[in-house]
């Protein structure tokens, strides 16, 4: 129940900031604080629930919270959703970027500021719905719903390409999203005719005995689906267009936890619903993910647009985390997690202070910057943290994130660690040039330039320490989400004979 | 005291986050407090903690762990510190010549209007160090290993108004990170097949697994190797070093010469049992060391910025511990580590102090003469070019002549190469004293440094010239080497050609009686000279073969040739949408047609004809 | 071929050739000439078919009815040639061709279909009285509906016929 | 005629009857408001006069009609379209001069005729129920006679939709030839028991229907009426042939080829995907650039169609049937609401301009500012077009998917995926037109009373059936399955 | 009289062939009262096809069939003249193809 009041307060919330609108044209951004300050406190209680073990397929797992009630009996779907260590990291991550998102669009939207906070609290609401769901249907529903009030996002306040990349971005997570949902209804169909039983439950599907070449095509709609939202080289070409175009809170949420559904999409769909499958492809998978890397990483060095840029870096890190979940480790899918998280914060930092330059120069242009640390030096201090953070420091969250990944990546295949880990250097040259372009060299002209306010520092510190946190002490995250990958080694086992590897 | 090492490294790392917090808020005094205050605390427990262990002798390692770490699926890495001879050392050459660099760096930057953010860096620089160090694991250790990085990158780029100074901050730090990434694939290998990173149990286990020669620790030693020569500017990656110099001095001083570009050597030195089953390796490394001393030496010769020729001589100098690591004089490198930061430091801060007293001037044929003029400086460069040149009684000398000795056992061409690399030495100091401090003046200096400056350059002296008597407390740590005789000719040999290469010097730079100008000038002497200067071209080729590549790779497909296809997609769909709109012609006969055309075509499919 | 049949192939011959000329000729009139010889025609093939009742209907409501009214529009029209010649301008030989191919294919393919059967027709006339039996037991929902849709004709025509509608408003 | 049978076509009857009545009170006392009252009651009469039939189904009158309960589903999907089209239809001609009475007249007529044909179990209430509907659709088409497109669009539509009749009826003729029957059920045990001659009569009889079928269809090849008709014709008519005609049309198709077992021909699904996948790519391919939003609902309808035959193929793989009735009725329902609400929106925004229709994309700019609520009516209608998540539409595509999965047509289901993706882009250009920051156009919309509720109501059941569809599913499983 | 005993595959063949002209007409003449003359000549066809079927079975359906036909005939024919009339008075011609801007 407190899960469909968290998901609820996030609709409502939305609802009312938007008839808010007319009151007053400052409401909605005090309720879309309200409103996720509410949840953030529904949420608390949750840190401190006792797990239960549920039946997975052949294993069990732990659950903090299963709520069901029937939905549409005909196809046995129903409205059932979960709560373990995995989503509910995941929802912490996402009410945090959410407060992120609304701080760092606190003074910037003036059209329409209702339907905007409308957007943001629905797409907020759609993807807590995406980590927590269990049923299938409901699942591609929430899918498909945090879609949309994220097309609105762009596509209405949106720079001067945003038609195009609003509808790029849709078109590209909607027709993958066929595809998956052309596979779950084909799972159902076969689950049926193995077990008799017609259900959209995920505890019910997973762990089937299923024909391999049927699993394998069934896979692949899965995979489509999650790796265009991850998004994974060939399919990212969406990203670099959507964030350019978006604005800063748009952008915000779009690297800090949409891209995350992908990935975890992945890792409780793909792999545990078609193991052997997932593993034909593996390679392939690992690949991709260190193609995009190094991908990523090269073409974000080329861009001369700040946001293209923070977007093909993103590229470039997320396919560390397809790297670290097709390896399928404890090591490495400890770390993709770590890395979703990491890269959550640091990206959607640096999404922000795109903005805020946007914001104060009218470009994104980093030709026409640079020498803006003489100008804004707390803006230029704080760039540099995050940029070396995106680089991979150690001592700061992406860092744990990559490390683990390639570590224990280098156990299952050498060749691909030893090409992802390209991805190091070509980061450090990207993400250093880009400082230079923008912040160091000589001021080209006066301009008077305001810097980062109190608000705005303070959301950035919030992530600063967020970032060394997890650079220094990521255990707390780790033992958070600890049971549930353990619980789907246990599901995978079979396959993945890890333990003995790495132990 | 022992229990005290958490706070050496926290220290700079408060004081770093307090000025980093306080973004340039607060006064200059303060700032200058804090940044020196906190690596003089430092240094004053370890020096505590040195006399502790010169009072009492040598002691077990002592290892204090701080809190856990990460620890997931058997890879368990904690935050913890290991205190033995090793690290005591290198942590009293990083505090002590570190705290004397912050006190002159506390006037010497007094000026620049970032006061505060040099000394945060410099504060996080020595805090990394003092990590790098310390660590008892590896990860730890790479944690400090690129922090200082970081900080190198950092300090180098301080001025970045000026794009050049950006782009050898730049290349400084993705250089080392080649380097860097050899490394963590070194440490995925060690972790793969030994299942932690905690170093000693780790090296203990990898003598317990491996016999020497095996395959997998030649290939780790190699990697980390590769980690090594990154950070310690040798070649092939040493290209990052003389560009650093683009830094203020006293980082300079700090950075490039006396402890980071070490931290290669203290790596090897650190798993120098690693090296031990990698017996191949280990002759790479004394390889490299030769080559690179040798390479930088001649490269030296020809340079005319003060400080671009005392980064070369830091590139010989390092090769030389290199040449002690590989042949097996763990000590001796160490020892010459510890020398070289003394006498380095020395002379970086007195470039620096000249160059603060010549408004900025880095070329040393525009000065001369300034031998009564900055009596501080031209007495630092002196005492500091005898110990560099390894004059006997200086530091220098007996760390030199060590690992001389030492090759020699190893290998008579190492010997020689090292000998004529120390010759070469002798040459290009001796040039720079007798350029810069004597003959006619050419620039007219301001007043000369404060206090401030002029304490710490003595200090440096004095440890310049008997930092050879102290003796390291490393005897627990590296394995014991047999006193073997040398052969005494050697032994005469030795000491001796420094001192020839100094008297021609004199000779050559201030006599001027010897004049090699027309072989200078012949065609092959300029054409040489070019190629010295330019650091043996290998800028220029790493520029082709690498940057120039990347950029154009980069620049050509700026705009995502995997989009093209996306976009082919939706332009062949286009076309099918107009070439069916053409279709749409409102004309009704047509419309007829269309349907009478699918009736007949319906048809013959229903009936079976196709 | 048995010499029975042979009214029949008259009957057919005329109605096929009135038709084509019905629908190629260029005069609207003409061609409604030639559509009525080819109704008689085949109100004469139902009535050799033993369906004189459907016979007499072709030609009192189809050929007198019907046809007459396009006549009646025809007149009402009073089109002049000027729509004959525009005809003879534009509507060349070619013009047939591909519409004709489609045509005979749609044709060959019927042919095909009956080709297979060849059962000459067996039953009996029915006369008027079976089929107003029939017409008003089983069918007689279809007469009422019939009947409905000869209202909503009835109502449609009556509005479209109505003059200047909307103009003579705009105007007045 | 027994008191029983009488008792299933009251419906009938007594729309009959008040369309006879509301032709006495126009004759006499002609007042539009008067007109369209008696026009909304009679269909909410007549949907209740179902109520005591409901008792007695399945039950046949005369060989002609049959009442069951899939004919009582499709009846009420009918009288709900009627009815929300005769609010439409009362704004938009309200401020249109005199002698707008004879429209509503016509759309009883029309919707009459629908109402036949879904109960119809004959070729020959067949014909005249389809014709009854055409005829009365010939004249609403050109009811305004503003300007000429009414015209071109009726008149288009009246010669094609002949040549598509006489398609049907000789085919009908065909099979009447090879099995002397016109009932319905009598061809099932036709059809397997003779030779191979009667297959083929069969089969091009089959043909020729289903070609005079695709075109009311309006199905690839035989589409190319579609956009002219709904561009030319007026909102409220457009929303009719798009719902009540189509929707009635469809369901007589199924009942014919699902009760003769025509359906279960290999031939003839050849030619049923061959043509469901035209209509898919061919109707998003013709919409992609398409700037006239009454001809992107055309096109989108045709695509629609498209995906709906791949329901109706369903029916003729093994096991399918009943899945299909299904799936084809839930998606037909979804689509009658959409498309009304997307009508209904179009109707509103035409108001501004009597001259004509709001087609044009630019209309329809600046929508989402001025009147946010009209424009949040039409972002879900065509969300809901589209198949996204929180709409009707999504469950009727989700059930395309499900019968499509169940009887394996891979090849179908990827024509699916094609068409939604191509179909997106078209739908969201006209949102992203919505949204564009204009001042131009839609500011002097007005919303009238009677369109604005009808299509307010629509979009709440879009929503709520697209969140909790179960009462609608549960529905057709109790009715529909009938005949299957 | 009983009728002749004409074989039905010829009886429909001529329907066929008469259908098949009245398409033509509908596809190639321009002039509005010719096209609805060919929708006529089709809707005879279907008619001529029916009593063909109805005297192959010896039942009145066929003809009722046909009276059905024909009260559709008249429907059809009584609009469309009433559209003709309509176009006419606005434009002038009853030429099709000078009438149709609809497109696209």
């Amino acid at each position: 129940m407190q899960l469909v009041a968290l998901i609820s307060v996030l609709f409502v919330g939305g609802l009312v900031a938007w008839l808010a609108e007319g009151s007053n044209r400052d409401w909605p951004k005090w309720i879309s604080l309200i409103t996720i300050l509410l949840s953030a406190v529904l949420m608390i209680p949750l840190f401190s629930l006792e797990p239960t073990s549920v039946p997975l397929g052949a294993a069990t797992s732990q659950w903090l919270l299963v709520y069901e009630v029937p939905w549409i009996p005909r196809f046995g779907i129903s409205f059932l959703l979960g709560l373990d260590g995995l989503t509910l990291l995941m929802v912490a991550l996402t009410l945090f970027l959410g407060l992120v998102a609304l701080a760092s669009s606190w003074n910037e939207i003036d059209h329409q500021p209702g339907f905007f906070q409308f957007n943001l609290m629905w797409t907020l609401a759609g993807v807590t719905g995406v980590f927590v769901a269990l049923d299938l249907f409901l699942f591609f529903f929430f899918w498909e719903v945090m879609l949309i009030p994220m097309y609105f996002l762009i596509a209405i306040w949106g720079h001067e390409n945003k038609a195009y990349a609003s509808m790029k971005f849709f078109l590209f997570t909607q027709i993958s999203g066929l595809f998956m949902l052309l596979s779950i209804l084909v799972l159902v169909f076969v689950a049926a005719d193995l077990t008799g039983n017609f259900t959209f439950n995920y505890f019910d599907l997973v762990g089937l005995n299923l024909d391999p070449d049927i699993a394998w095509w069934l896979m692949l709609g899965f995979f489509v689906a999650f790796v265009v939202k991850l998004p994974g080289f060939p399919f990212h070409t969406w990203l670099p267009d959507a964030h350019t175009q978006a604005p800063t809170a748009a952008s915000v949420l779009l690297a800090g936890i949409l891209l995350k559904t992908g990935a975890y999409g992945l890792i409780r769909f793909t792999v545990p619903l078609f193991p052997e499958a997932a593993m034909e492809i593996a390679h392939v998978a690992m690949l991709l993910g260190a193609i995009g890397v190094v991908y990523g990483a090269v073409l974000a060095f080329a861009q001369d647009d700040f946001k293209r840029l923070v977007a093909y870096s993103s590229v470039s890190h997320m396919g560390f985390v397809l790297i670290g979940i097709f390896a399928w480790r404890e090591l490495t899918l400890q770390g993709s997690v770590m890395q979703m998280v990491a890269h959550g914060l640091s990206t959607a930092a640096l999404f922000m202070i795109a903005g805020a330059l946007q914001h104060r120069l009218h470009t994104r242009d980093v030709s026409k910057m640079g020498g803006l640390w003489k100008d804004m030096p707390r803006m230029g201090a704080i760039a540099m943290f995050f940029i070396v953070a995106s680089l991979g420091m150690p001592g700061l969250g992406n860092f744990v994130g990559e490390f683990l990944i390639l570590m224990g990546t280098f156990q299952v295949d050498v060749p691909i660690t030893v090409f992802a880990s390209l991805g190091l250097i070509v980061a450090a040259v990207y993400s250093l040039v880009a400082m230079q372009r923008v912040f160091q060299g000589a001021p080209t002209a006066d301009r008077n330039l305001q810097d980062f306010d109190s608000r705005e520092v303070a959301t950035m510190v919030l992530m600063m320490l967020g970032l060394v946190y997890l650079g220094v002490h990521p255990q707390p995250v780790f033992d958070m989400v600890e049971p549930t990958l353990t619980s789907l080694y246990q599901l995978t086992g079979p396959v993945h004979e890890w333990v003995g590897a790495a132990r | 005291m022992n229990e005290l090492i958490w706070l050496i490294p926290l220290a700079p790392l408060i004081s770093f986050t307090i000025m980093f917090a306080t973004q340039g808020k607060l006064g200059k005094t303060p700032v200058a407090i804090l940044g020196v205050g906190s690596v003089g605390l430092s240094a004053l427990i370890v020096f505590s903690i040195v006399f502790t262990w010169l009072n009492s002798g040598p002691q077990a390692p002592y290892v204090q762990t701080i809190t856990s770490w990460i620890n997931v699926g058997g890879f368990n890495p904690q935050i913890s510190f290991h205190l033995d001879g090793l690290s005591l050392t290198m942590m009293s050459v990083i505090t002590g010549v570190g705290f004397l660099i912050h006190v002159y760096s506390s006037l010497f930057m007094e000026d620049d209007e970032d006061y505060s953010r040099f000394f945060s860096y410099m504060n996080l620089f020595v805090c990394a160090m003092l990590i790098l160090v310390l660590a008892d694991n590896l990860l730890l250790l790479y944690l400090g290993w690129e922090g200082v990085g970081l900080c190198s990158y950092l300090l180098v780029g301080f001025w970045h108004e000026d794009p050049n100074n950006g782009a050898a901050a730049r290349k400084a730090f993705v250089v080392t990170r080649i380097g860097d990434t050899a490394m963590a694939l070194g440490l995925f290998l060690l972790f793969m097949h030994l299942g932690t990173l905690q170093i000693q149990p780790m090296l203990e286990a990898a003598t317990q697994t491996w016999v020497t020669g095996d395959s997998i620790p030649t290939i780790a030693a190699l990697l980390l190797l590769g980690g090594a020569v990154g950070k310690s500017a040798q070649l092939p990656l040493q290209t990052w070093l003389p560009d650093a110099m683009a830094g203020p001095t006293p980082v300079s001083a700090l950075i490039h010469a006396a402890t980071m570009v070490t931290a290669g050597v203290y790596l090897i030195a650190r798993t120098h049992e690693l090296y031990l089953l990698a017996p191949t390796v280990q002759t790479a490394v004394a390889v490299v060391g030769l080559a690179t001393l040798l390479m930088a030496a001649f490269t030296a010769l020809t340079q005319t910025d003060i400080k671009r020729i005392l980064a070369y001589s830091t590139i010989s100098q390092i090769g030389y511990m290199f040449l002690a690591l590989g042949v097996g004089a763990w000590a001796s490198g160490i020892f010459h580590l510890m020398t070289h930061a003394f006498f380095k430091a020395l002379l970086f801060l007195g470039a620096g102090a000249v160059i603060y007293s010549l408004h900025h001037e880095h070329n040393i044929f525009k000065m001369g003469g300034l031998r009564k003029k900055l009596p501080v400086a031209f007495w630092s460069f002196l005492i500091g070019s005898a110990a560099l040149t390894a004059l006997p009684l200086t530091s220098g000398f007996y760390s030199k002549d060590e690992i001389l000795l030492a090759a020699y056992e190893v290998n008579p061409l190492f010997w020689a190469g090292g000998l004529l690399g120390a010759f070469l030495t002798s040459v290009y100091s001796f040039r720079l004293v007798f350029v810069v401090f004597f003959g006619e003046a050419k620039t007219e200096p301001s007043a000369p440094a404060g206090p401030r400056m002029a304490v710490p350059l003595s200090i440096l002296c004095v440890f310049s010239i008997i930092g050879g008597w102290f003796h390291i407390p490393v005897d627990a740590v590296f394995p014991v080497v047999t006193e073997s005789h040398h052969d005494q000719t050697i032994a005469i040999i030795t000491p001796l050609v420094p001192i020839i290469g100094v008297i021609l010097a004199y000779l050559m730079f201030l006599r001027k009686s010897l004049d090699f100008t027309s072989l200078l000038e012949s065609s092959i002497g300029s054409n040489l000279r070019k190629f010295f200067f330019s650091h043996w071209a290998m800028d220029w080729l790493y520029d082709k073969v690498f940057v120039v590549p990347y950029k154009t790779i980069a620049r050509i497909n700026q705009s995502d040739i995997v989009d093209m296809v996306y976009e082919g997609i939706a332009n062949i769909t286009s076309i099918f949408h107009y070439l069916t709109s053409s279709t749409q012609t409102g004309q009704l006969r047509w419309y007829a047609f269309s349907m009478a055309a699918g009736l007949v075509f319906i048809l013959a499919i229903m009936l079976g004809i196709i | 071929m048995s010499i029975e049949l042979f009214p029949f192939y008259v009957a057919a011959t005329v109605s096929l050739v009135s038709t084509l000329l019905a629908v190629s000729r260029y005069s609207p009139t003409h061609a409604l000439i030639y559509f009525i010889i080819s109704l008689l025609a085949t109100a004469v093939v139902f009535f050799l078919l033993g369906a004189p009742f459907a016979a007499v209907l072709e030609i009192m409501v189809y050929a007198g009815a019907i046809v007459v009214l396009f006549l009646f529009v025809v007149m009402m029209l009073n089109l002049g040639s000027r729509g004959d010649e525009l005809a003879h301008q534009w509507l060349k030989p070619k013009m047939w061709i591909m519409p004709s191919i489609l045509c005979l294919i749609l044709f060959f393919e019927l042919v095909y279909v009956l080709s297979g059967t060849s059962t000459p027709i067996t039953g009996t006339a029915v006369s008027p009285k079976e089929v107003g039996i029939q017409l008003f037991g089983p069918y007689v929902l279809a007469v009422e509906i019939a009947s409905m849709l000869l209202l909503a004709a009835l109502v449609g025509a009556y509005h479209l016929g109505r003059r200047y509608l909307s103009d003579t408003r705009g105007q007045s | 005629m027994s008191e029983q049978q009488l008792v299933a076509i009251l419906p009938h009857i007594l729309l009959s009857a008040l369309i006879l009545i509301q032709m006495m009170v126009i004759a006499f006392a002609r007042n539009l408001m008067t007109t369209v009252v008696i026009s909304v009651i009679a269909l909410i009469l007549t949907g209740l006069a179902f109520m005591p039939a409901h008792s007695l189904i399945p039950i046949a009158v005369t060989p002609l009609i049959v009442l069951d309960g899939y004919a009582i589903f499709y009846s009420g999907l009918i009288l709900m379209s009627a009815t929300a089209v005769t609010l439409m239809a009362y704004d938009y001609f309200k401020d249109r001069g005199e002698r707008q009475d004879e429209f509503f007249m016509l759309l009883l007529l029309a919707t009459l005729g629908a109402l036949i044909l879904v109960c119809s179990s004959h070729f020959a209430s067949l014909i005249l129920g389809l014709e009854l509907l055409g005829v009365s659709l010939y004249t609403m088409i050109s009811y305004p006679q503003k300007g000429l497109l009414t015209l071109e669009a009726a008149l288009k539509y009246l010669i094609l939709s002949g040549v598509s009749s006489t398609f049907i009826l000789f085919g009908t003729a065909l099979i009447y030839a090879i099995s002397g029957s016109l009932g319905f059920a009598e061809l099932a045990t036709i059809g397997s028991a003779e030779n191979g001659t009667s297959e083929l009569f069969l089969a091009a009889g089959s043909a020729l229907i289903f070609g005079g079928i695709m075109f009311k269809l309006s199905l690839a090849p035989f589409h190319m009426w579609t956009p002219d008709v709904y561009e030319g014709a007026p909102a409220p008519v457009t929303a009719f042939v798009a719902t009540v005609s189509k929707g009635a049309i469809f369901a007589i198709t199924l009942r014919l080829f699902t009760s003769s077992g025509l359906i279960e021909t290999s031939s003839i699904l050849t030619g049923l995907s061959i043509v469901a996948i035209l209509s898919m790519l061919a109707g998003n391919l013709l919409a992609l650039r398409q700037d006239n939003v009454k001809r992107i609902l055309a096109y989108s309808s045709i695509a629609h169609l498209g995906y709906l035959m791949v329901a109706f193929i369903t029916a003729g793989m093994i096991g399918g049937k009943a899945l299909a009735v299904e799936s084809s009725s839930y998606f037909l329902f979804a689509y009658f609401i959409t498309t009304l609400g997307a009508f209904g929106v179009v109707t509103i925004v035409s108001l501004r301009d009597h001259e004509k229709d709001a087609g044009d994309i630019s209309y329809y700019e600046g929508l989402f500012w001025h009147r946010p609520l009209l424009a949040m009516m039409f972002t879900l209608t065509l969300l809901s077009l589209a198949g996204i998540p929180l709409t009707v539409g999504f469950i009727g595509k989700f059930y395309i998917f499900t019968a499509g999965v169940t009887t394996t047509l891979w090849l179908l289901l990827l024509a699916v995926i094609a068409g939604s993706g191509i179909g997106l882009f078209y739908y969201l250009r006209i949102i992203f037109a919505m949204t564009k920051r204009t001042d131009a156009g839609a500011s002097e919309i007005e919303i009238p009373l009677a369109g604005g509720w009808a299509v307010a109501a629509i979009s709440a059941a879009m929503l709520l059936f697209g969140i909790y569809p179960a009462p609608i599913i549960n529905l057709i499983n109790n009715l529909v399955s009938s005949i299957a | 009289m009983d009728p002749i005993a004409v074989p039905i595959e010829q009886g429909l063949a001529l329907a066929s062939i008469l259908f098949a002209i009245g398409l033509t007409g509908v596809m190639v003449r321009r002039n509005i009262i010719v096209i609805l003359m060919s929708l006529e000549v089709m809707l005879n066809a279907c008619a001529l096809a029916f009593i063909v079927a109805g005297a192959k079975w010896g039942e009145a359906d066929g003809q009722i069939m046909f009276m059905l036909i024909l009260s559709v005939a008249a429907a059809e024919v009584a609009v469309g003249l009433g559209l003709l009339l309509q176009i006419n008075r606005r434009v002038g011609s009853i030429d099709i193809d000078e009438i149709s801007r609809l497109r696209g």
